[in-house]
């Protein structure tokens, strides 16, 4: 039988002003196992707790319930003031009879009788209440960055900075991400190259980071501090260690036909390749899919040509596996598939492209090598027609509801750029809104329309016509002088949307990393938290929480590496010990509730049980405390009652039910 | 019926199967029990008629447990709640060597007292090679007759069908019997006012006599011991009264298996008041289908169940009384 | 020997309600059970067996003990109400009336249940001789007759009469307080109808089962039977038979906590149930075998022993009906005949 | 508000998860947005915690309407917890409608923790509706009104 301690608060008169205080109190005393119960001023004040640690060390308290403002508010004042005093902190209840009583009622009989029955729910509850201790577990001093971009770059160097190992997994052959297809930066038109490459250099070099490009993550399972990751080194068939990178290989090999991913398809590549010059590691790899030699059998010309020796067409994937105390994801993003927005003439043109594209066009390692021309008769363009919102800000099911957010200020940045250099050639912008939120960022746009005399138009295009003589013919509205527009122009570019990149999925599910409609992942609080996924130990670095430019990402992922190191920075952590539990004789090992976990803290385990005298070997569920956030899902997904919630038991709430309904 | 035991004679013999699981002659012609036989000898007792109603599916949780295979001899319905049970870890796939036999509709002998026929002596055309239309009953109080349909069981006129979904090898053909619509019976219930509907309900479970049968027999309610059982919800109350504690024990029981139930229709087989269980469990069936796009447990042992599964536009709770 | 034309059954019962309370098998919801009597109960004398049987009447399946309620910190103990008013059971059968015997002599021995006690003190039993047997009725190997039951007023339906016969001194005051609506008869039709039905019995196909080698002395040795661990396996441990069963008589105290009162109530319990003998230290019935094995071992070994010989099982063959899983107390006799059991 | 049956006192049960709903009452508590006192909060971690029992067992002891409040889908805490809450509750609801229990004496609204104004609109009107719908006779038990 529980001693119990009911405390009700005045607050001031915040709740004395409506409750009768006193009448709670006196009713408290008729509740059972209720021993003491007294009113006071503010129990949140020092003499209020050192009233709760006289009474609970005067008359032995097993548990108290304190009748005051919300828990969101004090419980954690209540609970250590009871630690103090010597009593598992876990054996305190608040009656919340404030927010949810004298503030919202104004007859003093009616909140007080209201107060009386919140007061006994909570005794009815704190007399099934139990202690409950915190457990531990250790933490890896090492973090795994997903996505090797300038998100997952800067995060690695950040960490790596504080002195932690960190290891960066890059799917593609070298690190750089979409930040390297970039020709300018906005609002300053930087030269992205030049401001990325020394970071992409600075993280090889550092001693504390270690990179695994033409990699994925294959599987994840442990928790927060304790994370144990495979990681798949796809077979690159060139030795890292021996390869000095003169790209002989390349330059010799004679399957030249491959698309370029880099250049986004503009231009081929060989079969064996560096995607791009400053490639980290300078260290090409065999496509398999294009090479003579893994397709025929005969060739080998890049393994003559090599002086190293570093071509191994035997070599295999390999598996590794390492254990990391913290996970960030910055897997970036890419633009959508455009099969549904035909009415742009996309897949009928080449001359209609996607802003990256133009990037690349307008990059001198591009393959026009920097001229602006039409990639279909490498003529200059004299107009040239941005259309803005392509699958951005979309109501139905061809693209995507938000807005994409960088598009407005690339185009400016490539209308301006456009203008500048071939100021002979006209511009026009299509678009719904100009969005230009941002330090420095309205200014720009405003010199892209006002020095640089681009032609900003209000609406939208509905179509897009590939013309006999090659040019397109753009058909638009302007909704500011209400009037439609034909246009002929020689190229369009469209500001296509911009989704998180395809694999984030496949990834989310294996860090049981939760995703929105989108597929962008979730942040803990979208205002307080946004950098740490709800799963404990996951951070979101970049694009794959939501789309964000340059100096953004790089912000969160600053962000997202302080929040990394403040977690490996512990030697151990304390778990919350409000988890399910399991009753192992009544488990049916059903594996129900591991099904609807979102952390996946739910395991199985063969184990031998004495059920009254019957011993056999049973499927039983185990609960990881490390990773149970104690939601709760499980324990009504489970039919036979097994799994229970510790802090909310079915009891305990069964209980608080009775009290209210008696 | 002698193919099945000519069948399982060899499994025995050659050391496949370490027993098998059936059916064996009853003392009425009507009552044939579950049963396991260890040897040959002891099949000269098996039987697989009309009556072997019984699925038994869930006795194979215990036979997973013991030393070798077991033949199972499972109908295309039961194998439903077979695969349901390997997707729940509750029977051992490896454990079972399932022959699946055919069904032309079983019968219920209860509808068969109930059309005022008793003193049966003898029942001609339960047999499973019978092709009657007809059932011949002798009784002492003469000769009666009734037509197969007529005779069975309400789960057979909504067959899910005559397919097996799991099994090792199959005996025997089948007689496609689904002749009344599957959500029917909902449906008429649905359309009643709410004064109706709670009048008919109360009505059917005022007969509740708490014996748990239902439970006892449902494949899907397999717990080691039912939540009404244990102390965890403070819900062992078994009290017989005729004002809520039945219903408690109903809508959580078939909460409980919601999205786990084949509508295999022992629950209603079962019941000595003749409650027509399935009602629950046929209603959530129809919910899932509607709401959450058509299910039907045990077709295969991964898919997702709908109450451990999502999607991000499921309708509202408020859609309940605005359907039609 | 007295009479009443079938059409004036409802004029009877509506002349015994006026009194008493009145119960009687009752068809709701398609089946038939007993239910208390009032003008709109659709009666059903032509159903042999009602699902449940009468037991109800004296030993109701949940019944109230006493109340607690709690007055700030006091408890008030309130104990439950025993029966005053006098009732009628109108149309057990012979196999009913003596499983009534069976329960008298668990709760009318020392200590005495009152609430029982009551019951049966109140309680005045009009019981239907059977017309039809059914094959699943066994009663004559109990050294019932079903064509005579022993009952305060025994009946019988011969055509369109009801043939009424007061037994006891409760019957002949029952039959007083309904005499305006009875007619003398005549017994020739009655002795008629016994015959018959002793005919129709004897052709039942379980008339002989033998139940030598059941008895009180026959413990160790039926205990010890390998017979139990092949019969009990079909056994779902539901609690049908228990619960359809005349005779079962266990039941279980709990409480039910509402509002500020505790009602303490006593109910049916089946020994089939796994936590039937759960106590503090664990369960000493821990396997389905030895729960199925007692439910036998009470109604043909235990009862008897302590009863002089009277089993606990009356033949109204309900569990035959009744039991999912086929199996019944036919079967588990036969069966150790078959396998020399007793030998 | 129009309340005509003053004599009848509803008891009303409310499940509010901790970190939208609840913190939505909070608010609706320092915003002073009043809502009938028979509304009792019962904090649960997350709408996913509420089991069907206890709304059965409130409806047993003597409520005569329950509500459930979780963060609004997409928003929960747990990140998926509600949408499994979402699909027991319309399940049991559409139980609830079946077997005859007047629609409107169980609701599920999502409410943010900046939602103090809907929580007590919501409040409002779920009392209102359970004054127009009365006590709750068919799910109680009758021990628990003597």
């Amino acid at each position: 039988m529980q001693r119990l301690g009911v405390f009700v608060c005045h607050c001031g008169s915040n709740i004395a002003a409506t409750v009768d205080v006193a009448k709670v109190a006196e009713m408290a005393l008729m509740e059972p196992g209720v021993v003491h119960a007294e009113d006071y001023q503010y129990m949140c004040s020092e003499a209020g707790q050192a009233k709760i640690a006289e009474a609970i060390k005067e008359k032995n308290l097993t548990g108290i319930v304190v009748c005051s403002c919300s828990p969101r508010m004090h419980e954690a004042t209540f609970r250590k003031a009871a630690e103090r005093a010597g009593l598992n902190p876990y054996m305190v209840e608040i009656a919340n009879i404030r927010e949810h009583c004298s503030w919202i009622h104004k007859d003093m009989e009616e909140a007080t009788k209201k107060a009386v029955i919140l007061m006994r729910a909570a005794v009815a509850k704190v007399n099934l209440n139990t202690p409950l201790q915190p457990g531990e577990s250790r933490v890896t001093k090492r973090a795994l960055v997903i996505g090797g971009g300038i998100a997952g770059i800067q995060t690695a160097l950040d960490i790596a900075d504080a002195g932690y190992e960190v290891d960066i997994v890059e799917k593609t052959p070298s690190i750089g991400g979409r930040m390297s297809q970039l020709d300018k930066t906005f609002p300053t038109l930087d030269c992205s190259a030049c401001i990325l490459t020394p970071k992409m250099v600075e993280a090889s070099a550092h001693e504390k980071i270690n990179i695994y490009t033409y990699s994925e993550v294959e599987k994840v399972s442990g928790f927060v501090g304790d994370f144990t990751v495979d990681i798949r080194k796809k077979a690159r068939h060139v030795d890292m260690d021996k390869c000095t990178g003169c790209g002989v290989c390349q330059e010799k090999c004679p399957s030249k036909k491959a698309p370029s991913e880099f250049n986004r398809g503009l231009n081929k590549r060989s079969a064996i390749y560096t995607p791009f010059a400053q490639a980290i590691p300078n260290v090409p790899v065999i496509d398999c899919d294009n090479c003579i030699k893994f397709k025929t059998g005969k060739c080998g010309i890049c393994a003559k040509v090599c002086q190293a020796g570093a071509i191994d067409y035997e070599q295999q994937d390999e598996i590794v596996t390492q254990k990391y105390g913290a996970i960030v994801v910055a897997t970036g993003f890419d633009t959508i598939n455009l099969e549904k927005y035909d009415e742009y003439a996309y897949s009928q043109s080449p001359d209609v492209i996607t802003s990256l594209e133009l990037e690349r066009v307008m990059n001198a390692a591009g393959p026009t090598h920097g001229h602006l021309e039409r990639l279909s008769d490498g003529k200059a363009p004299k107009e040239i027609v941005f259309i803005q919102c392509v699958g951005s800000r979309c109501s139905d099911d061809r693209g995507k509801p938000y807005c994409s957010k960088i598009c407005c200020m690339y185009t400016a940045k490539h209308a301006m750029l456009i203008r500048d250099k071939y100021p002979d050639v006209n511009v026009t912008v299509f678009y719904i809104d100009v969005r230009t939120p941002g330090k420095n960022f309205d200014e720009f746009y405003r010199r892209a329309v006002e020095q640089y005399g681009v032609n900003y138009i209000k609406g939208q295009v509905g179509k897009v016509i590939l013309q006999p003589n090659g040019k397109l013919l753009v058909q638009g509205a302007d909704l500011l002088d209400n009037r439609q527009i034909l246009k002929e122009a020689d190229m369009v570019v469209l500001a296509t949307a911009i989704e998180p990149n395809p694999d984030v999925r496949k990834i989310a599910t294996m860090l049981t990393a939760s995703i929105d409609t989108n597929n962008f992942l979730t942040e803990a609080h979208a205002k307080l938290r946004p950098v740490e996924s709800p799963t404990a130990g996951i951070f979101l670095s970049g694009v794959c929480q939501g789309p964000k430019d340059i100096p953004e990402t790089v912000a969160q992922a600053g962000a997202a590496a302080v929040k990394a190191i403040g977690l490996l920075a512990k030697d151990k952590l304390l778990t919350n010990p409000c988890t399910a539990k399991s009753d192992e004789l009544l488990c049916n090992g059903c594996s129900t509730c591991a099904n609807v976990c979102p952390y996946g803290a739910i395991t199985y385990e063969d184990k031998e049980v004495n059920d009254h005298g019957i011993r056999e070997v049973r499927r039983l569920a185990v609960v990881n405390n490390a990773l149970c956030q104690g939601c709760g899902a499980c324990t009504v997904a489970c039919p036979s009652g097994a799994m229970d919630l510790q802090g909310f038991s079915n009891r305990q709430i069964i209980a608080e039910v009775d009290a209210i309904c008696r | 019926m002698q193919e099945i035991i000519n069948r399982a004679k060899e499994l025995l013999a050659d050391g496949t199967v370490a027993r098998v699981l059936g059916w064996k002659a009853g003392d009425l012609p009507y009552n044939p029990e579950p049963a396991y036989f260890e040897n040959a000898e002891a099949l000269s007792d098996f039987v697989y008629n009309g009556f072997c109603g019984a699925n038994l599916s869930k006795y194979m949780i215990e036979a997973s447990k013991l030393e070798g295979k077991t033949l199972v001899f499972l109908k295309p319905c039961d194998t439903y709640s077979f695969n349901q049970l390997i997707k729940e870890h509750r029977v051992d796939r490896e454990k079972a060597y399932i022959i699946g036999v055919g069904c032309k509709g079983k019968l219920d002998i209860e509808k068969i007292k109930k059309a005022g026929i008793k003193g049966i002596e003898s029942i001609e055309g339960a047999e499973i090679s019978d092709a009657a239309e007809t059932l011949k009953i002798q009784t002492i109080y003469g000769e009666k007759e009734m037509a197969y349909a007529d005779a069975m069981l309400e789960r057979c006129h909504v067959c899910k069908g005559k397919e097996h979904q799991v099994y090792d090898e199959l005996i025997g053909e089948s007689k496609e019997t689904k002749d009344a619509e599957l959500f029917a019976e909902v449906e008429r219930i649905e359309a009643m006012s709410p004064e109706e509907k709670f009048a008919f309900f109360q009505n059917e479970l005022s007969k509740c006599i708490r014996c748990n049968a239902c439970r006892n027999a449902c494949p899907a309610c397999n717990c080691r011991k039912c939540v009404f059982d244990s102390t965890k919800f403070d819900s062992a109350q078994k009290a017989n009264v005729d004002t809520f504690e039945e219903k408690m024990f109903h809508i959580i029981r078939a909460f409980h298996v919601a999205g786990r139930c084949t509508d295999c229709g022992e629950c209603s087989r079962v019941c000595p008041q003749g409650i027509p269980l399935h009602l629950f469990n046929r209603k959530f069936i129809k919910d899932i289908d509607e709401l959450y796009g058509e299910y039907q447990a045990g077709e295969d042992t991964e898919s997702k169940a709908p109450l451990t599964n999502f999607t991000f536009d499921d309708a509202e709770p408020s859609i309940v009384g605005k359907r039609g | 020997m007295f009479k009443i034309a079938k059409e004036n059954l409802s004029a009877l019962f509506q002349l015994i309600a006026e009194k008493q309370e009145l119960y009687l098998p009752v068809k709701a919801a398609g089946q038939t059970n007993f239910a208390a009597w009032d003008k709109d109960a659709q009666v059903d004398l032509d159903t042999l067996k009602t699902v449940k049987s009468a037991k109800d009447a004296f030993f109701p399946q949940s019944e109230n003990l006493y109340n607690v309620t709690k007055k700030e910190k006091k408890m008030h103990i309130e104990p439950g109400a025993l029966k005053e008013q006098d009732f009628v059971v109108f149309g057990m059968r012979a196999c009913d009336v003596k499983g009534v015997e069976v329960l008298d002599r668990v709760f009318l021995a020392d200590p005495i249940d009152s609430f029982y006690a009551a019951r049966r003190e109140h309680g005045t039993i009009v019981a239907m001789a059977c017309h039809e047997p059914e094959e699943t009725c066994f009663c004559k190997v109990f050294g019932i007759d079903a064509a005579q039951p022993a009952s305060d007023v025994a009946a019988w339906m011969i055509g369109e009469d009801l043939y009424w016969k007061a037994l006891t001194e409760k019957g002949e005051a029952l039959t007083e307080a309904v005499k305006e609506l009875l007619t003398d008869a005549d017994e020739a039709p009655v002795e008629e109808e016994k015959e018959a039905v002793h005919a129709i019995v004897e052709k039942l196909p379980y008339m002989n089962l033998s139940l030598e080698g059941w008895n009180g002395d026959a413990l160790k040795e039926k205990f010890d039977s390998p017979v139990w661990e092949e019969l009990y396996k079909p056994c779902l441990a539901c609690g049908t038979c228990t619960f359809v069963c005349p005779t079962c008589q266990c039941y279980d105290i709990k409480d039910y906590t509402a509002g500020e009162s505790v009602f303490r109530y006593r109910c049916w319990d089946s020994c089939m149930y796994s936590d039937f003998t759960m106590m503090a230290h664990g369960n000493n019935r821990n396997s389905q075998m030895q729960r199925f094995r007692q439910r036998f071992m009470h109604k043909l070994v235990y009862y008897p022993a302590n009863n002089d010989g009277m089993y606990s099982c009356v033949g109204c063959g309900r569990c035959v009906e009744k039991c999912p899983s086929a199996l019944n107390i036919v079967k588990v006799v036969k069966a150790f005949q078959d396998q020399g059991g007793e030998k | 508000m129009s309340i005509e049956n003053k004599e009848f006192k509803p008891k009303i049960v409310a499940f509010c998860c901790n970190w939208c709903s609840y913190a939505g009452a909070d608010l609706a508590g320092s915003s002073r947005l009043t809502y009938p006192a028979d509304v009792k909060i019962i904090r649960v971690p997350c709408s996913c915690r509420v089991n069907p029992m206890f709304i059965l067992r409130a409806f047993e002891k003597g409520a005569d309407g329950v509500i459930m409040c979780g963060c609004h889908p997409g928003d929960c805490h747990y990140s998926t917890g509600n949408y499994y809450a979402r699909r027991r509750m319309t399940l049991l609801f559409s139980m609830l409608d079946y077997i005859g229990v007047e629609n409107g004496r169980t609701r599920v609204e999502w409410v943010s923790a900046a939602e103090g104004v809907k929580f007590s609109d919501t409040m409002n009107s779920f009392v209102e509706k359970i004054y127009s719908l009365g006590e709750n006779v068919r799910l109680g038990d009758l021990r628990c009104k003597r």
